[in-house]
């Protein structure tokens, strides 16, 4: 089934007001930002999103009013410092108020894990003796064989998890390589999953490499071709990091008028992906490119 | 601080890095005495050698290319959760004389500051080997008490952490711009172990929120050798991490 | 470091008598079948083999009355039938009497990913109301949030793993492909892993393809370079299954004194394996080379 | 057999196939009626085409080149879990009138004969969305009570899944060398719903080792038509399967 369709429709079609959301799996690469610019266009409203962390993207969208709460390790701006919209958030309520599911990053992942095995819950020998797990989704347990304790983390199953990738075909069969974050695991965990990808591929290619098609089409609902997706966060082999990126961000959106300005400037001022690139500019895109000759080696499949 | 976070890295291990000072650290270590360590990343990276290229994030493409291997977050915790883990390196915005550390919020004139969260750091504190906590050395960050117990050091102190059924060590070092503490093995406080060239006790006690305690053998902390200044400046030619 | 070494030497310095073993973990591939025929040579006494099917394997090294216990969740031969060294020493205690730990592909999979975690157990929803799951290494666990009930797999934890793969460098980082089966979990779940490869690879092809090197050199003990070490069972690109072994050796071991003749032409008669390849024959291992040009495309690791 | 296997597979199902008769069946259902099913095996692998040539196990190289996906075994077990797997096909020594399957022992002249084991069929019969039972016909094989539950069917009958906590729906056929079988919704006892062309119902019960209860719809099966005759030869040109 070809589930090819622009940003816009994947958007609509399949992410409605208070749904989970899962984002940022891949951690600091990967990261679907062009999607998140698009749920900000569509105004979508009272949204819960699902990160391990997520860069500047949660900042995003929590600053354009679309999030009503968070299942997050981290919220910030890696190489900036604090995540200025959330704070404002959580400080003071502006845009609006903000619920926080407080995680680790190892909690969070097994928490999609969970989820994606099918489990209601999963356990694990970390965060014990961390004041955010006493919080309810963390439970203490008793392992039946050695008797320790162990605490037990509750599943998290988003309802779309945005996920963009190198290469997919037309069914949402997917190649991707380089770190994978909880990916995979937020990939099985979603109800519906909404790919963007830097290359739509034949079937064949996919074939061609079995272990490399971490997300299986029948898991996918949406696949949207969308070079650079994932700036200004890297995509290995298809984008560089753009870190002026986000140090302009975090300079602009120290105050809640510099957010705005930002916003107008490059997400509601822009009608979709292809002008948000003609803003960055021919010149930005070409030195974002990747260069070199680090290609995999080839490995034979032969009968 | 960067050559005294090297200095902690023994050949052979393997550590959970993270970014900026103990990424740098992990170079100069690999560079210098510790050619056999492995860094492994929480986004699924594992290196047997550093970056390509200067990185602002452990996704960056310079820190995926060429590495040893490239998996997901629970692969590596995973590791660390197994016991493989020997040496974390982690920091926060408060840290209490028993070495927990908080980096959820801080109170800033009466107001709460909300900050990022744990990230990767509860993790690290609850499972590595051991760890080293890298902090620059201000008062309003060295409290008697954090606010809130983000990655635990030794909770109340003594045995509180076998109590509370931790697996890993604890923080073994921590590492401020202005000296080096180690921990009471009985009461686990903190003890000043060492103060940096040209810092003086005094002058960090001014800056720590508590009644300092010296260790016995406290001393001025080694000068970096010119090797170690040579590793830094290969890896951070440009002082960005090193002003 | 340099772990490479004979397959004699990664067997005695690894393996002493009483040790748990897990072995074909990649199920029906990548058995490493010349390792076992070593741990027969050195006559190695009251093993624990741990492998959820073996295809022949365990029978074999049941047969050599090698082993005290199985943890398994099938004992057979895939293609032909019923385990006949497997049959004897249950029912007679034939060379030896045997214990088994009962288990399904799931459960098993879940004991060795549980000792890869660190975990004492891990939950699962499988395996309930089968009269297996009532022995002690499973135990009923009710969920803290959701209070369902769900099953407890105590972990496996294997003093040893024996695992074949396509490539590896002398330390031990091992590049595979194809199906995996538990070969991953099995690697992190034990204290040692002795790795036979068809080839051994520069450090450099390693790193040209990290998403590829499912086993890390940190985890390994032994490297040895075994062309044709999963025989019969197919290594994918390097080794097709000889189908007649197994349907040859159904029929030889059918009763204890053919199995004894089996064992004397295979294994006991032939030094190593390089003698084992040279009775086998030239034109049999050259039939048994995979052909074609199926490879997998390279991508990118570009900076 | 296999025509009936084939008949039982909906269009984009996932499909845990196994060996033999069933992956044939898998292939004749892509080839006429359901193009888009999809199958799994325990090893790791996601096929959505047949394999490229006659294979004897599911990890045989023409099984896993040009694969949908290759992974472990607990990728494939956790979506099945998950509950994304919509069929599974099982076998097993013993079948009782509940549809419990037994592979780890039988009794033969007063001696335990030792069988293979569970292997991933108690996972499929506990977790798939329904199961598809396949034996050969045989008064020892249809028991009234299995001498050990491998996987279980439908326990001691009416709502035993629910209360034993089973996720997977149960059988929902068994397709015998003689005719076809479903549940009786209620009590869950075998019902004979079809005997195959030139085998009558007596024949069936002097096979069966309890009293036979027979659908209201009781017929014969349909003969396999001329398409799934000849997608057969096509996958089993030799007959290996299907003599």
């Amino acid at each position: 089934m070809n589930k090819l369709c622009s940003l816009s429709q994947a958007i609509s079609r399949n992410i409605e007001d208070g749904m989970s959301v899962a984002t940022g799996c891949g951690l600091e690469s990967l990261i679907p930002f062009a999607a998140g610019y698009e749920i900000i266009r569509q105004k979508k409203r009272d949204l819960t999103l699902i990160a391990p962390i997520s860069d500047i993207q949660l900042d995003q969208i929590i600053g354009a009013g679309c999030a009503r709460k968070i299942v997050a390790a981290w919220v910030g701006n890696v190489a900036a410092g604090l995540a200025h919209n959330f704070r404002r958030a959580m400080e003071d309520g502006i845009p609006r108020p903000l619920e926080v599911e407080e995680h680790s990053n190892f909690t969070i992942g097994l928490a999609l894990q969970a989820a994606a095995m099918g489990l209601p819950f999963l356990p694990t020998k970390t965060a014990r003796g961390s004041d955010f797990s006493r919080a309810d989704h963390f439970q203490p347990l008793r392992c039946p064989f050695t008797k320790e304790e162990l605490l037990a983390v509750r599943a998290v199953k988003p309802d779309v998890a945005i996920l963009h990738v190198q290469r997919a075909d037309v069914e949402g069969n997917a190649h991707l390589w380089g770190n994978l974050g909880v990916t995979v695991e937020a990939a099985r965990a979603a109800r519906k999953v909404v790919l963007t990808c830097e290359e739509i591929v034949d079937h064949e290619v996919i074939l061609s490499d079995p272990n490399r098609t971490l997300i299986q089409g029948f898991l996918v609902s949406s696949v949207v071709h969308v070079p650079f997706g994932s700036h200004p966060s890297p995509t290995q082999g298809f984008a560089r990091r753009d870190d002026d990126f986000y140090f302009d961000y975090h300079k602009e959106s120290r105050n809640r008028e510099g957010f705005e300005r930002w916003l107008e400037r490059w997400v509601l001022g822009v009608k979709d992906h292809q002008e948000f690139l003609k803003r960055l500019g021919e010149e930005r895109v070409r030195r974002l490119k990747p260069e070199g000759n680090l290609f995999s080696p080839s490995v034979s499949f032969n009968l | 601080m960067v050559a005294a976070a090297a200095r902690e890295i023994r050949d052979g291990e393997r550590v959970f890095v993270g970014m900026r000072l103990p990424l740098l650290g992990f170079a100069v270590a690999k560079e210098l005495h510790a050619p056999n360590a492995v860094g492994l990343f929480e986004n699924g990276v594992i290196r047997d050698w550093p970056a390509l290229q200067s990185i602002f994030t452990m996704s960056d493409p310079p820190n995926v290319a060429r590495s040893l291997y490239c998996g997901g977050l629970l692969d590596v915790m995973g590791l660390m959760q197994s016991g493989r883990v020997e040496l974390g390196f982690i920091g926060g915005a408060e840290v209490d004389r028993f070495g927990n550390l908080n980096t959820h919020w801080v109170e800033e004139k009466g107001k709460r500051v909300r900050l990022p969260g744990s990230g990767g750091a509860a993790d690290i504190a609850t499972l590595a080997g051991r760890c080293i906590i890298i902090m620059n050395h201000e008062k309003r960050r060295f409290v008697p008490r954090v606010h809130f117990v983000t990655s635990p050091g030794y909770g109340e102190g003594g045995n509180w952490r076998d109590q509370s059924g931790l697996t890993g060590g604890g923080p073994s070092r921590v590492i401020t711009s202005m000296g080096i503490f180690t921990f009471d093995p009985a009461t686990k406080e903190m003890l000043l172990s060492s103060y940096h060239p040209g810092v003086t006790v005094e002058q960090i006690q001014r800056e720590t929120g508590w009644p300092l305690r010296l260790s016995d053998a406290v001393g001025e902390t080694p000068a970096p050798t010119a090797d170690e200044i040579a590793a830094v400046r290969k890896y951070d030619p440009k002082g960005v991490w090193t002003s």
